[in-house]
């Protein structure tokens, strides 16, 4: 069996992902209060379950629609500036071609190309302390296993790796994009509330796919 | 400080709100959609629309202010929360098949920015004839990237007034620019507020503790010091204003007081006495305002104070009829 | 709680406030002496003053509602105080001086009732033309001795549209006695006020308790409950109401929803909702709404709700225009 | 020297019934809150204050008119039911002529007036709960011994007295008037407010007069 993803890999990668997020709704709430208005944990959550449930819809069409499909209806329900950028984000993964199956390397330049319709939305780039801070290094981890021949599965482990230092680091820098960014030194020592859910959503979607694989 | 309020089912509170909403005023709006406040009786064709977003919360908020003379629709998002952009595209594409051209007013806050970015350039794909003005005008933060606080409702009523005289859309923009960049708003509370979604306070303020430079939701500012009296506070946070915006004797100026949620227009009232002793012993000219709650922040004690710079034009403008369920000029 | 507000000098607070308030509505009101908020530009002679009377602190108040369409005077207290006597006696001396004699509406306070007495005594022996309107719709208490809440704001629109169209004070007081006889309230709290003078809250409501039956400011009322959903009380509290007021299907009814401060509109959409169903589900038919803060209990939180039977003349007079600080119907 | 008092006696028993009230004007509110709106302290404290002012004005005014006029200047500040109330009391102490002096028997023919005075705006009865607990018998403390002969400041002491049980009995009842009637059972065990301030306005009478034979 070779190396690719389908939609019912799709399928668990988001509902992991899910599953990870609402079980720390709370903290990430409470990481918003630090400089923002305390509601990610909820606006998140309302995102990650339109995700799962647009990739639980029968149809059977290509990957990269469903996807485009998906982060469109993140679009749609709204919740602030994390469900746009995610919702642009997921939609962006469809702007490339990937069948109904798709090896690493296709994967991997879906992240890409979510990654760049992203880039387009805001001018945030790592060291801001927003959700770019996971965001970059996990595509960035992504692309570089693909390029070196790795399994998706663990492809998907060094971007959950990634993310998770990403996110880590945001502790230690000052808020300059998002509604944080009027607090300055205020936001210092505690971590970005996107960036934490980002780590979280890629988290999600290793365990799933190293789960799978050990079946 | 537990959270007490008269609600239902979390998940169900901005639809119930806006369904609660509406039915109080049948005589000025209806819903259009899940989210999308409209004028219950449109704007003759071949006038400009104009189009608001923002998340839910704030009551009476954006959508209180959609009536004659004022706003065509306001797109509503969860608390908090910017409407999704595929709601914002949608609206204003109803509004753009109406009229001659939409005007967009976007309060300067990431996720409603981003969304009204995302709808603008799809809405610039199709070719629809609409122009974005963002109100950013809070001088607690440096200039360039200041957050959009009440002073959105005054380039509601003048932009809108010109758009209901039958303005072109470049006119309505150009007035909604003259506004925006002439008004300057502070925020300050004394307690702050409970989400009502998670039931908790975004932070606590010591007991005799206030904060000058909060944001729209709560958000933490940047002056935290020890209460002051009305006209202590009224003094610190209109000189900070006067001189940020650099005005001089002689000028002719509006002033908005925005009650956040719990605090008094008995105490609105003493602060707007204070500005107005100021204004005078200034020389500045206080033609106009406007005192209440616009845009509230739950049941955060505390209060915005709006200072902008007015000209003839503008004045006639404001001084237009208005007919909304929360601000009506006879 | 402890109290946190914009205030200076307690002592002050009264003065300063009605002087804030004059200078933020000069359009509409000034002050007569120390204590009377008038029309800025008064009724033409010869037509019926609507002239009322209470403590401060609610604001906005009765004194919110002076212009025209509805009240020509309002008498103001200190806080939570009604005003003195000899105050109301002067301010009726001017209203009857201007006009067709005059309408006297009082809540039904005792500090109200009895400055109201005296003052009544004492113009009658001068030989001034005054009826005295009381209202008393709380049926919180038995029949016979109710306070009044905000239904008096439903009295100060009918009877002032009657007077600024020209009716005898005959007239105006028997529509003043029919909107008062037909109307209902009800006030619940989840939070009590501080007192801005004593700076104390009056008494504590436990962390899950709401208690219906509150009066007006803030004094307890007498139905301690756990705290409920906005439609759970809702219904509790419009069913009282249309029981007391004995409406059927197929009559036509006026609802208030009246923020006692800290409470948002949001909840008051949400109450608003369910009232709107249920008076739906019994087939009354709801034809006028009013949803805002009108006589507010400083910073409480909860709210007053009002239920009126309308007739077709009532509804009239609830539609004619009127133009206030914070009423007005185009 | 024969038992009169002039000006400066009224004078100082106003005084002294306002420092009497003042130091516990605090307790008064928290009286009030009970079933009340928790102000009492602070009108009857404006009350007394207005009182004193006027007994302390220059003029040579019989004592019937500077207690008329001073009762209406209490009517004139406002504040609340007890204020209307005290105003109408002081003021119907002027009903009946005093001069310039007056003896017991005067002195308590006016307290009579002032209380017909008041009877005529409040159905209150003693055992309603309300400040006519503690002003009925005070004054009927003072027709009773100003009829058997008593001294002033006998007859004072007296009426300090009868208001202070009066007061004090209140705690028994409910409230039947003022705001406070419609609290029921929930006013028992705490004493009526308004009453509370008549027991200290009393007790001021009669221990300025008190100190003053002492002299
Ligand atoms: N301009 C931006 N660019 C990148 N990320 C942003 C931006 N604004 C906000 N964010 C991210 O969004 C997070 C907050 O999301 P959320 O609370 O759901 O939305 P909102 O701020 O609208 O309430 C921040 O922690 C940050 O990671
Ligand atoms: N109708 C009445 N008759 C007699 N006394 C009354 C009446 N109403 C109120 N009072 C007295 O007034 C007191 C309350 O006074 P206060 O708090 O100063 O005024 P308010 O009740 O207007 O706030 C009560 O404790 C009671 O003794
Ligand atoms: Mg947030
Ligand atoms: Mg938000
Ligand atoms: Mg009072
Ligand atoms: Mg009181």
């Amino acid at each position: 069996m070779s190396d690719v993803i389908c939609i019912f890999d799709l399928r668990r990668m988001f509902t992991h992902a899910a599953e990870q997020i609402r079980h720390e709704s709370e903290l990430l709430s409470q990481l918003d209060c630090v400089g923002g208005d305390g509601d990610h944990g909820t606006t998140i959550v309302r995102a990650m379950e339109m995700l799962e449930y647009e990739m639980n819809a029968k149809s059977d069409r290509p990957l990269d629609v469903r996807l485009r499909d998906a982060g469109w209806s993140v679009l749609g329900v709204g919740g602030g500036a994390s469900s746009a950028l995610l919702g642009t984000f997921i939609a962006g993964m469809g702007d490339v071609e990937l069948g109904r199956e798709c090896d690493c390397k296709r994967l991997a330049a879906g992240f890409a190309s979510g990654l760049r319709a992203v880039e387009k939305q805001t001018k945030a780039k790592p060291g801001d302390k927003t959700m770019m801070d996971a965001l970059v290094p996990a595509v960035q981890a992504i692309e570089a296993a693909a390029g070196s021949g790795e399994s998706i599965a663990r492809a998907l482990k060094l971007a959950a790796d990634a993310a998770r230092s990403g996110a880590e680091a945001t502790k230690k820098m000052i808020a300059r994009y998002g509604r944080a960014k009027f607090l300055g030194e205020r936001t210092l020592g505690s971590a970005d509330a996107g960036a934490t859910s980002i780590a979280l959503l890629f988290q999600g979607f290793s365990t799933a796919f190293a789960k799978q694989k050990e079946v | 400080m537990r959270m007490k309020k008269f609600i239902n089912d979390p998940r169900q509170l901005t639809a119930e709100l806006l369904e609660g909403f509406t039915l109080a005023f049948p005589r000025h709006v209806r819903l259009s959609g899940t989210s999308a406040i409209v004028r219950a009786t449109p704007k003759p064709a071949g006038m400009v629309r104009m189009v608001t977003l923002g998340g839910s919360g704030h009551e009476p908020g954006l959508s209180g202010f959609v009536g004659r003379g004022m706003l065509d629709a306001s797109i509503a998002g969860e608390i908090f929360a910017a409407p999704g952009a595929v709601k914002c595209i949608e609206a204003i594409r109803d509004a753009c098949a109406g009229g001659e051209g939409t005007l967009l007013i976007v309060l300067n806050h990431a996720g409603d920015v981003l969304a009204a970015n995302i709808a603008m350039q799809a809405v610039d794909r199709e070719g629809l004839n609409v122009k974005m003005v963002l109100t950013e005008e809070d001088i607690s933060s440096s200039v360039g990237d200041r957050r959009g606080l009440v002073g959105c409702v005054a380039v509601y009523k003048v932009a809108g007034a010109a758009a209901e005289a039958g303005a072109s859309l470049e006119r309505c923009f150009e007035v909604a620019q003259r506004m925006a960049g002439n008004m300057r708003t502070l925020a300050v509370a004394v307690r702050t507020a409970t989400n009502p979604v998670t039931g908790q306070p975004i932070f606590e303020l010591g007991e005799d503790e206030m904060e000058i430079g909060m944001g729209q939701h709560g958000e933490a500012g940047t002056g935290r010091m020890r209460l002051k009296s009305a006209n202590q506070t009224a003094e610190i946070m209109l000189d900070q204003l006067l001189t940020d915006l650099a005005v001089s004797a002689d000028e002719e100026v509006l002033v908005i007081l925005n009650g956040a949620g719990a605090t008094t227009l008995m105490e609105l009232y003493l602060v707007f006495r204070r500005v107005a002793q100021a204004l005078e012993a200034k020389s500045i000219r206080l033609v106009r305002s406007a005192i209440g709650e616009f845009i509230t922040t739950q049941e955060q004690a505390g209060f915005q104070m709006m200072i902008a710079r007015m000209d003839k034009e503008l004045i006639e403008l404001w001084d237009a009829p208005a007919d909304t369920p929360f601000f009506k000029m006879p």
